[in-house]
């Protein structure tokens, strides 16, 4: 991180900024999207660059997803580095095999005479009455593809680093918004700086229990870490920040630390990346861990219009503060 | 067209109208979840439709088709309001509040139900005209799809298979001229949709989607011939849609004139019906009557409870129950 | 299963016969695929149908994999049984949203309203030179997506028995079948019978570690286990059949039986059905597990053309093997 | 034609068929893993593409393009060897036996590599065609598709934003009568690819993809105006392959007769020399010289090593290494 001046940002201008800076740097950058250009996209994360960089490189589509991720996959095998926005996660079904069968694998199956150094980012998440349709989690239809990266911020500051990593990676990246966070405000750093992708962060230090998280529910990790001290536990918070490859080694070192563990994703349980998170630990941390690592996730459920059963779907604070004082209490 | 058929649909598409403003008002004041688009402007094209599909026909409406839902829902069970209780989210809703604006169905006033993915139906639709190909029943299936939806993989891939197999698929794309804010003519290699479904050799007609006399003239030969057994046909629907983006309003003022002032569906309807003798009186009546019966809907759809929680996790499988926590 | 007479039949030709009896059985049942008709299919499972069924009902289409599935889904709103064929599952990239959004969801979001008894039949699975777009195996794909009914079979009995249930299913079943047992044979019920989705089988019985396998792993495990025996190492294996939703009950019991569990699939590790099996043993064996459940699976990269190359990256059986040793020996 | 180029585009052709029939025989003798398939039969069309595209410009094979793949990396490296043994999958292959049949892939010659996804180049071509638009370079970016591969659903997403972009691509279909088994005119509304086409409002052209003169002129054509600037150019190639389906020979007994010895491209190039007055020596002379050099690249590619095994989890990602077990 850059030690320039910071300055109270959203997420979303954060995001801003970091295409802004990239295309700045960046002349083999370009961006395109359904209504990226004039209007600035639907969460307005492209707003006013189309007017600064024009047309050609603000880049509106229509509605092609397939098209929109076959020419960045294009582009950037001749060294383009194209940035697509993907209006939201679940419309990503469309363009799944361009991404899986092509973008993740070209490098590797044309024996490394290609890259596919292009990110592509998404609205992801529930919370808002989107619909079955508007709310997914979709990292885990990702998680088991290699050759993708997935990075999935949770505030601010990491947003901006994080997608000016992604610019800069030779890898294709998978770049998740959880809708939800698009007006989290923070102290961002001005000028341009990267955060390192494959690499999470300690977001509050802790003795009992280590909690990792990914996106939103790191904010609400947190917040029900703060809650547990005034009962005497002592929550580490592991910010994932990369799911795909993940940072094992910090989170298991935390774990040795702690001894116990809570894996807390949005997306539902069955295959999730809590599952691979919990193998992994279990597998590593076996004799250090006090209880079994819990799992908190949404439901085995798509996700309903009505906001009353979303909120049943989905997890929340409660849910994680939950999983936390039982594991607590199974500790042998 | 004779009187009384244009005083029904004339009233179908204030049904529409009155459903879309209340339906607005009450999503600025914040008692509509999630996102809403709407289907003002597109009155005509939507009565059209709506007006001639039975029960037994399927469609598969767009995110702009509350008012086709509606009319449907009315027509054919008397129970429109059910539809605005599914925009509110709620039990009473067709869909018990678990689908919301962009996934309102009922199959059996023939409606298919919307998938968010938008075109997405334009396989889907495939299907329900295949089996009743098979069965040999008279069934039509409509996909309304946008002419932004166009732009899809789906729409090659759908208009390519109703060809060779022949299947009762009517396609009624609704050309309002943009996609959010892309203009027709810039997000397709053509600004008239026919043009792009043409080579697949079955009949594309163009429409004035605005005028209810010619839309639902279109409307009435399209679903003839498929009737008929003829195949597949491809209507393309010229019209525009009140609503702007959610930053307002983007398009020149003076195509904004034009399709609010001078060719609004319901003033249109509105000249025709008085060049015919309907009295200005019995025009307003028709509307205050829509008016108020879509205020009793919002009102019920308010008034209805939030679905029961256990509804959550019901319905994932057929064969299996999913824990509820 | 049915107490008929049985006969000695190949994977592909159970699976022919599911198809003919199906057929036969249910008039709203339908095939649909590319080349399944008069060619009977890229691997033969359909031969014949077309002739004694028509080309109405067996039904060859264009390269078009989402109407294909979109044909499925919509016939099947409308109470028939399509059974498509996916040639290669690396192309379900192709109609991912159609299974995802559509099949997967069409129940739930519209309350009940629908159905989706399709089933999506597919040839997965790497070891003859394929390369990476005809070799990979995609369960985990849609390990993380509620709705869907993936199927797994391992032998030919099963494989007719489940194709069946996948048939009769009211829910929307991904059949996958794996290349490399199309040739295998054994004895199979010459009539119709069903062997129920969602449940796992005892391959073979053991005290020491509880294997769980899918497809090509239970052959391979079963003949690790045979090996081991000599060693006195005695092995259970559990055919999980069904992967989504699996039956985690005989699954769990047989760990807790021996106190020791590997998992393995062929899919690559990281967010793969090992991890989610691994998560769940651990959640609720812990206090029985002796040592960490071990993961056998591919490697974490795309399927190479080279076969020496390819045979890295695939589990085998020494894997298994090596799997029993090391969990054995880590034992508590 | 001059005589010289008619020869140049003879000995390519013989080239293609030498380097099948021998990859072939070696497959079923059990040397080659994986599938094949031959691009026998198609020798004028895909001599017409390779002999003008350029080691700068870009081509997108598809499954029966070894002769192509092989071609350019003889005219612009003198190395085809090298798609035979990627073939063959060994370490001396342009992708290190990695991609094999399906998958090779030498941009220093222009071969973007095929995607065994059949037709989902279709998008990616767009990316390079953009690419070189927006940095003005005069490249041509050519899919060679098969008629088949033209139901996907990316043949109208690739068509369509090609055509509002302008984009210098060159779709190259290979009309060769079938899909694996099904016939053109059964899998798709139009057995005349074109007729698909021609809505996106660029030039659409259908050549004898056997006639090597004709072929080779509508190539230079469609070069030209892509080079110029022109944007987007279909054609479609009516050809037919000797490959049947695994079962053998599925198509027609007359049929087979018109293609395989009325209308091989060879045989009628044979012709066009004959009348040139090159003579029967001479013309024998290329096809051993042709079929010779492919026994040595056989030669080649069962003499090189397999790739090393630490190849097998090299380049999964370029920013991190994955572990070998
Ligand atoms: C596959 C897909 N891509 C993008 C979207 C987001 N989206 C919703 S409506 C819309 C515009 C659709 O334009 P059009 O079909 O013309 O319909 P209109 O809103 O103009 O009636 C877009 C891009 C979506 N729902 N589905
Ligand atoms: C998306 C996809 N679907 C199916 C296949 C399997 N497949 C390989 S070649 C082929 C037929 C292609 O026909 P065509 O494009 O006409 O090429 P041809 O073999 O006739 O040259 C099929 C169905 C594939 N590789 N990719
Ligand atoms: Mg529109
Ligand atoms: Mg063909």
């Amino acid at each position: 991180m850059s030690t320039s001046t910071t300055k109270r940002t959203s997420f979303t201008k954060a995001l801003n900024d970091a295409l802004d800076q990239g295309m700045d740097r960046f002349d083999e950058m370009f961006l395109i999207g359904e209504d990226i250009g004039e209007m600035g996209g639907d969460f307005g994360v492209t707003r006013k660059l189309w007017a600064k960089y024009g047309a050609e490189r603000v880049r509106d589509t229509p509605l092609s997803e397939a098209a929109i991720i076959g020419t960045c996959v294009g582009a950037s095998m001749v060294g383009m580095r194209p940035v697509a926005e993907i209006m939201f996660a679940d419309f990503l079904g469309e363009c799944y095999d361009q991404i899986v069968n092509n973008a993740a694998k070209l490098h590797y199956m044309f024996d490394g005479q290609f890259k596919a150094p292009l990110v592509i980012r998404t609205a992801c998440g529930g919370g808002f009455g989107g619909g079955p349709h508007h709310s997914q989690s979709v990292e885990g239809w990702f998680l088991n593809v290699p050759g993708i990266v997935i990075v999935a911020p949770s505030n601010p500051e990491d947003a901006k680093g994080l997608l000016l990593a992604s610019i800069e990676s030779d890898d294709p990246v998978l770049f998740l918004e959880h809708k939800a966070l698009y007006r989290a405000r923070g102290e961002v750093p001005t000028g341009y700086y990267t955060t390192p992708l494959g690499s999470a962060a300690i977001a509050r230090e802790g003795t009992d229990i280590t909690v990792v998280a990914t996106m939103r529910m790191v904010p609400m990790a947190l917040s029900a870490a703060e809650a547990l001290d005034a009962d005497g536990i002592s929550v580490e918070v592991v910010d994932l920040r990369t799911i795909r490859p993940y940072d094992a080694e910090t989170v298991l070192a935390s774990v040795a630390k702690t001894g116990r563990a809570v894996v807390a994703n949005e997306a539902p349980k069955i295959g999730g990346l809590g599952a691979e998170l919990s193998a992994r630990i279990h597998e590593e941390c076996f004799s250090e861990l006090q209880a079994p690592v819990g799992r908190v996730d949404g439901l085995d459920s798509p996700i309903p219009f009505s906001v009353p059963l979303e909120h049943e779907i989905l997890p929340d604070e409660a849910d994680i503060t939950a999983a936390i004082r039982t594991t607590m209490e199974a500790s042998r | 067209m004779q009187q009384d058929q244009l005083l029904d649909l004339y009233r179908d598409m204030w049904l529409i109208r009155a459903f879309e403003q209340a339906l607005e008002r009450e999503f600025e004041q914040g008692g509509v979840p999630g996102m809403l688009h709407t289907g003002l402007g597109q009155e005509a094209t939507q009565a059209a439709l709506a007006s001639q599909l039975e029960a037994t026909d399927c469609f598969f409406p767009d995110h702009r088709c509350h008012g086709i839902n509606a009319l449907a829902q009315e027509r054919h069970k008397g129970d429109g309001e059910r539809i605005m209780a599914e925009l509110f989210g709620k039990s009473t809703g067709v869909c018990s509040g678990k689908g919301g604006s962009l996934h309102s169905a009922d199959p059996s006033v023939g409606n298919y139900g919307d998938n968010a993915v938008e075109g997405s139906y334009m396989a889907t639709v495939l299907g329900v005209a295949l089996a009743a190909k098979m069965r040999g029943e008279a069934k039509v299936a409509c996909a309304i799809i946008g002419d932004g939806t166009v732009g899809r993989g789906e729409f090659h891939e759908s208009l390519n298979m109703a060809a060779i197999w022949d299947l009762p698929v009517l396609y009624a794309c609704v050309n309002n001229g943009y996609a959010i804010a892309t203009p027709v003519g810039e997000g397709h290699a053509s600004a008239d949709i026919v043009d792009l479904a043409r080579g697949y050799g079955f009949p594309c007609e163009q429409v004035d989607g605005n005028d209810i006399v010619a839309a639902h003239e279109a409307v009435g030969k399209a679903i003839s011939h498929i009737r008929a057994g003829k195949g597949p046909y491809f209507l393309e629907f010229k019209t525009w849609r009140w609503q702007g983006i959610f930053a307002g309003e983007f398009r020149p003022e003076a195509e904004v004139k034009y399709w609010r002032e001078d060719h609004d569906p319901i003033l249109l309807a509105n000249d025709a019906l008085e060049a015919m003798g309907v009295s200005q009186a019995q025009r307003s009546a028709i509307e205050s009557e829509q008016v108020g019966r879509i205020e009793e809907w919002i009102t019920f759809a308010k008034e209805s409870p939030n679905p029961e929680l256990a509804k959550a996790t019901a319905d994932v499988y057929v064969g299996w129950e999913v824990a509820s926590s």
